[in-house]
């Protein structure tokens, strides 16, 4: 048996705890699914796809954020206990389900989505895979929006309004898309008081992100260009 | 009914898959002034199962390849129960919608070291032409789809669950359609001048399914209910290696990649022999349905590893291989405690994709004015088997299509109608329904839908199983319906959830087992062990399910080759 | 001020890198200087020889008020709810403090 | 969640960054005292206590723990990304801690 303790409530709440049976193949979402499912009806959550991919799925595990249909109660139980609660820096809208509206709105206010240089071309540009600038965007393209690393930052929760990891991340993988027309845009999207600079490096971010993306090299990389646009007198 | 909040919207759109946010790109391009609101039962671009696209989507693009092959192979696929003129621009919109997803929306697809598109191989193509993004393509198409209709304005309704389909007082077309907002618990009705029903199907009432959690063929028991036709609902296509561990984890169900039987692995039975070469000469590498039966036909032997699967494994190959190749497989595995690379890992077939759906026309018109149909939800493009990578291109090319006529629409001919109060009140009746009863054991009733199916309904039928299945299938709906929920808060309530998704859940499975039963031929996804031939391709036809008092029924229709008849080619 | 903040990120940094250099001669001196006993004399001695040495002392200081009245700003903007222009008054108030008193021992040790 | 080296490195430089930003103004209100040569050296007398001195080798650690680690920030802001940027922590580390075994061995000389 498992001591499962979940937070019951909205931003006022406490914890109450459940005991579930410990199973070789569990999951965090299994718990909380047992939970709901066999102990108590009202419990609300949210999970989508189970693998990984959609990003809907991410609570905080004993003081973690973490993606739960992925990760293995046996990673980490504490003396036979596991503490769940809604991902931090977010809204909560009932017991482990957070807002995210928040997190898709900084997104946008990064100007995190591509504008086209050549939106009727009949063919799709020829790029490299060996171009430095597409090895760049490759390796922080595959986000899935999980918010792990805006609950795992401390800037976002010291200064709410700070973009966050994601937001710049996918703001560094447009400036590094050769076939993105608004390069200035971008960056000037991102150097606003909130965003990269407020960055301190403390890579929470990196540590957490589930698929292995650096945000930290993103943020960097977008520093560096708006540091040289601002010098410049581009912005 | 006043106690409901009420809206308008000029487009409503049901779903953010890859239908549903193409849909409403679309139709916010041809008019821009368009009031379009997106109402999803998960998150925007979050939920569905277009996310989750792993191998990639097929578009004729690749030197060599031709629309004709691709509608071939997608009619040779479909063992000729395709609508041809569906298939047809199918084939010759994915070409168009790769190049927009590119260069319009900033999708960014593998590309070979020349800088030009990498195309991979897929079962059942006579050339490689599937597109993709490593093996995480969906995730690529619906972060670019979501964050530009996130950019305009679209409204956006999440966790907004669609319950039922509202005609007008006169009944000769849609109103619009009754929501639940699931964070609040209360009902919404918005009145729309046209509707899209993208919900994407999704078989999620078999003991192992592959799609995401949020789907419930909600939109296919709300079409059934509006009184449309629904056509080859026997159709289910079965994956072969899906993981199993147990049925108190999530991950069950959950696909292996293909690739692996590609790369060489070996699939043994309980007693770690290999079986595959029993069924075909091409032994693990036969198609999916083929491999899905040889499985199930061992595991009804009883020859099953600890969980009643049986096992895949890499380990006779290069371990170097296979982390490099499969590295997201791998990890993927080892997270919820398998080892791919060096173990045994016991896997089942998996219900994967529903090739039947709502009839619709080549302009996602449905047979009721005002309703219009794209992506999983409908049926046709894909006959009786659809190819792998066909499954997206048909979701991002109809939603698209649909977008523009509903856009047309909604300026020529569409308007805000009254809706039928009684049949708004009637849903709200049937959605309050549980909430009236003595709590009922909802678990037990899913776990039973889900072994009926599998068991009765699933990879391997007969009429006797069939006949069973229905009987079985009408005794859960009934039960079903006395089954009551605690009356707690209604705000977010996943257990009330539950039991509206077995609902929709019963009555399309009702749909399956009818088609399923009155098919007696075995082709593409449908196999009768009691009629293992193929019959006459030259007389085939399809079936159309409809729902009449509650009562299913099931013609058939010819099937029209349009463009080529059986024993001919256009490629 | 529009883009106040990055402004004020690039005056840090650039101080900082100001500051390197001298602060690496500062603790080479304070290493040199410090076995045997520190007096008035001995400093003085040192630092009013050569022009030199008031100049980057000079420099340090107007780069050490810069990047220290900045980077607690920044530290107070997120470790207090202290926010608003107040801040950045105090900011200011906290720069010319620094650079007050430092311009006294720089004129002192010249 | 925060139980790694980078943030540790983060909370180090802060931290010294503020303790330094308090000490600065005493420092600078020391050395104006020069004006008056006697009270300097009245000041220095008191320095050199031992207590004192174990004081200042911490600061002048922690001046060297900002100096490094404040390099190494500005490594990662303005040069391409260095996948041993977390090596340096280390590095930075035990720059300072020389220094200060350097200021120890020195003063107490
Ligand atoms: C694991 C997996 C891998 C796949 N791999 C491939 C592949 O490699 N290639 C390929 O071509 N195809 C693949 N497919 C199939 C492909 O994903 C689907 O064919 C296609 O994406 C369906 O798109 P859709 O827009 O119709 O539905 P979905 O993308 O499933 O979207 C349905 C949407 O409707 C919403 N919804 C559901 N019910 C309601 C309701 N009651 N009210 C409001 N909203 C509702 C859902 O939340 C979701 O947002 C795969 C499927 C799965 C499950
Ligand atoms: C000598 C006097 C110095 C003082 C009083 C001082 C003080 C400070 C303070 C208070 C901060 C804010 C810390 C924070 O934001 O977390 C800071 C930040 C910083 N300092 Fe210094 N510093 C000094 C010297 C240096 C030197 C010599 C360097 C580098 C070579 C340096 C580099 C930096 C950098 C890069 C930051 C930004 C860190 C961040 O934003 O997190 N500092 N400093
Ligand atoms: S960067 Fe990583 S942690 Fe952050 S949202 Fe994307 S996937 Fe999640
Ligand atoms: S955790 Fe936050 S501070 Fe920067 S490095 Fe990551 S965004
Ligand atoms: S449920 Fe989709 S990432 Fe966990």
């Amino acid at each position: 048996m498992l001591k499962v303790e979940i937070w019951r409530g909205t931003e006022e709440g406490r914890y109450e705890t459940y005991e579930v049976p410990s199973q070789p193949s569990q999951t965090v979402l299994d718990l909380v699914t047992f939970v709901q499912r066999k102990l108590d009806p009202s419990l609300a959550y949210r999970f989508a796809c189970r693998v990984g991919v959609c990003g809907s799925c991410a609570m905080t595990v004993n003081d973690t954020p973490r993606w739960t249909c992925r990760t293995h109660v046996q990673k980490v139980v504490e003396r036979g206990r596991v503490r769940i609660a809604p991902l931090r820096n977010l809204p909560i809208v009932k017991d482990l389900a957070t807002d995210m509206v928040p997190f898709f709105d900084k997104g946008q206010e990064a100007k995190g989505r591509f504008i086209p240089s050549d939106a009727a071309a009949t063919s799709v540009a020829e790029i490299s895979p060996e171009d430095p600038k597409r090895k760049e965007a490759d390796a922080a393209i595959e986000c899935i929006g999980c918010a792990v690393c805006y609950a795992a930052c401390d800037v976002v929760s010291w200064r709410p309004e700070y973009l966050g990891p994601a937001a710049l991340n996918r703001a560094w993988t447009l400036v590094s898309d050769a076939r993105d027309s608004d390069r200035i845009g971008h960056l000037q999207a991102v150097a606003d008081d909130a965003g990269c600079h407020a960055c301190h490096g403390h890579q929470n971010c990196v540590e957490h992100c589930p698929v292995g993306i650096n945000p930290t090299r993103s943020i960097s990389g977008l520093k560096r260009l708006v540091l040289m646009a601002a010098v410049r007198g581009r912005l | 009914m006043s106690g409901i909040e009420r809206h308008e919207t000029e487009l409503l759109i049901l779903g953010s898959g890859g239908a549903g946010l193409l849909a409403a790109l679309h139709a916010h391009d041809k008019d821009p002034s368009l009031e379009i609101t997106i109402a999803v039962k998960g998150l925007l671009g979050k939920s569905g199962c277009t996310r989750m696209v792993q191998g990639g989507y097929n578009a004729a693009l690749a030197p060599g390849d031709s629309l004709q092959r691709h509608f071939m192979d997608t009619i040779e696929g479909g063992k000729w129960l395709n609508h041809q003129e569906l298939a047809w621009r199918l084939v010759e919109g994915a070409v168009e919608r790769i190049v927009e997803l590119e260069n319009r929306w900033g999708c960014f697809f593998d590309r070979n070291p020349d800088g030009k598109l990498h195309f991979k191989a897929f079962a059942g193509q006579t050339v490689d032409r599937t597109v993709h993004k490593g093996d995480l393509t969906g995730i690529e198409i619906i972060n670019r789809l979501a964050e530009q209709v996130w950019a305009r304005g679209i409204k956006r309704l999440e966790e907004h669950r669609a319950l039922a389909l509202i005609p007008s007082r006169e009944g000769e077309q849609l109103s619009g359609v009754l929501l639940l907002d699931v964070r609040t618990g209360e009902f919404r009705f918005i009145a729309a001048k046209a509707v899209l029903l993208a919900t994407g199907g999704g078989p999620t009432m078999y003991l192992y399914h592959t799609p995401s959690g949020d789907k419930s063929c909600d939109g296919l028991a709300m079409a059934l209910r509006a009184g449309l036709k629904l056509r080859d609902m026997e159709m289910v296509q079965f994956h072969p290696t899906g993981l199993i561990a147990g049925k108190d984890t999530r991950i069950t169900g959950t696909i292996i990649e293909e690739g692996l039987r590609g790369a060489g692995g070996h699939i043994l039975d309980g007693a770690g022999e290999r079986f595959m070469h029993k069924y075909d000469p091409r032994n693990e590498r036969a198609t999916r349905d083929i491999v899905s039966r040889g499985m199930y036909d061992q595991m009804r032997a009883g020859k099953t590893g600890p969980n009643g699967g049986v096992f895949i494994t890499m380990k006779h190959l290069d371990p170097a291989m296979v982390r490099r190749q499969f590295k997201g497989m791998v990890t993927r595995c080892a997270d919820v405690g398998f080892d791919l690379v060096s173990g045994n890992v016991e896997v089942v077939p998996t219900a994967h994709y529903m090739m039947g759906g709502v009839v619709f026309d080549l302009g996602c018109r449905t047979s009721l004015p005002g309703l219009f149909a794209a992506g999983e939800d409908t049926g046709g493009v894909h006959g009786a088997n659809r190819l792998g990578g066909n499954g997206v291109a048909n979701s991002t090319v109809y939603g698209g299509i649909a977008g523009e006529t509903m856009a047309t629409f909604v300026k020529s001919e569409g308007g805000i109608v009254a809706p039928d109060e009684a049949a708004i009140e009637a849903a709200v009746a049937d959605a309050l329904r549980p909430f009236s009863r003595k709590p009922g054991d909802l678990n037990d009733i899913r776990e039973r839908l889900y072994r009926l199916m599998w068991d009765d309904v699933g990879i391997i039928r007969d009429e006797a199983s069939l006949t069973r299945g229905q009987k079985a299938l009408d005794d859960l709906a009934a039960e079903l319906g006395e089954a009551g929920l605690p009356d707690t808060a209604r705000a977010f309530n996943l257990t009330w959830a539950d039991w509206l998704s077995l609902d929709s859940l019963i009555l399309t499975s009702r749909a399956i087992a009818a088609a399923a039963l009155r098919r007696d031929d075995s082709r593409g996804a449908h196999y009768r062990a009691d009629f293992p031939e193929t019959g006459s391709l030259e007389r085939s036809e399809n079936t159309v399910v409809t729902l009449k008092e509650n009562r299913i029924a099931v013609t058939t229709e010819p099937v029209a080759f349009t463009r080529v008849r059986p024993g001919q080619s256009l490629a | 001020m529009k883009r106040l903040e990055l402004w004020l990120y690039i005056a840090q940094r650039a101080s900082a890198l100001v500051l390197a250099p001298l602060v690496l001669l500062h603790l080479g001196v304070i290493l040199y200087a410090v076995a045997g006993g520190l007096s008035a004399s001995e400093i003085l001695g040192r630092t009013r020889s050569t022009w030199m040495w008031p100049a980057a002392y000079g420099l340090f200081v107007v780069a050490a008020a810069v990047h220290a009245a900045i980077g607690l700003r920044v530290v107070l903007r997120e470790w207090t709810s202290w926010r608003d222009r107040s801040l950045d008054l105090a900011t200011l108030g906290i720069g010319l403090v620094l650079l007050l008193l430092g311009l006294r021992a720089v004129q002192a040790i010249a | 969640m925060r139980n790694h080296p980078s943030y540790r490195a983060f909370l180090v430089h802060r931290l010294s960054g503020i303790a330094l930003a308090l000490f600065l103004p005493a420092h600078l209100i020391v050395l104006g005292l020069a004006l008056e040569t006697a009270m300097l050296d009245g000041f220095l007398d008191w320095a050199a206590q031992p207590a004192v001195k174990a004081a200042e080798t911490i600061l002048v650690i922690l001046l060297a723990l900002h100096l490094f680690g404040g390099l190494r920030l500005l490594a990662i802001e303005l040069l391409p990304w260095s996948d041993r940027q977390k090596d340096w922590i280390g590095w930075a580390a035990a720059a300072a801690l020389a220094v200060g075994a350097g200021f120890v061995v020195r003063s107490f000389a």
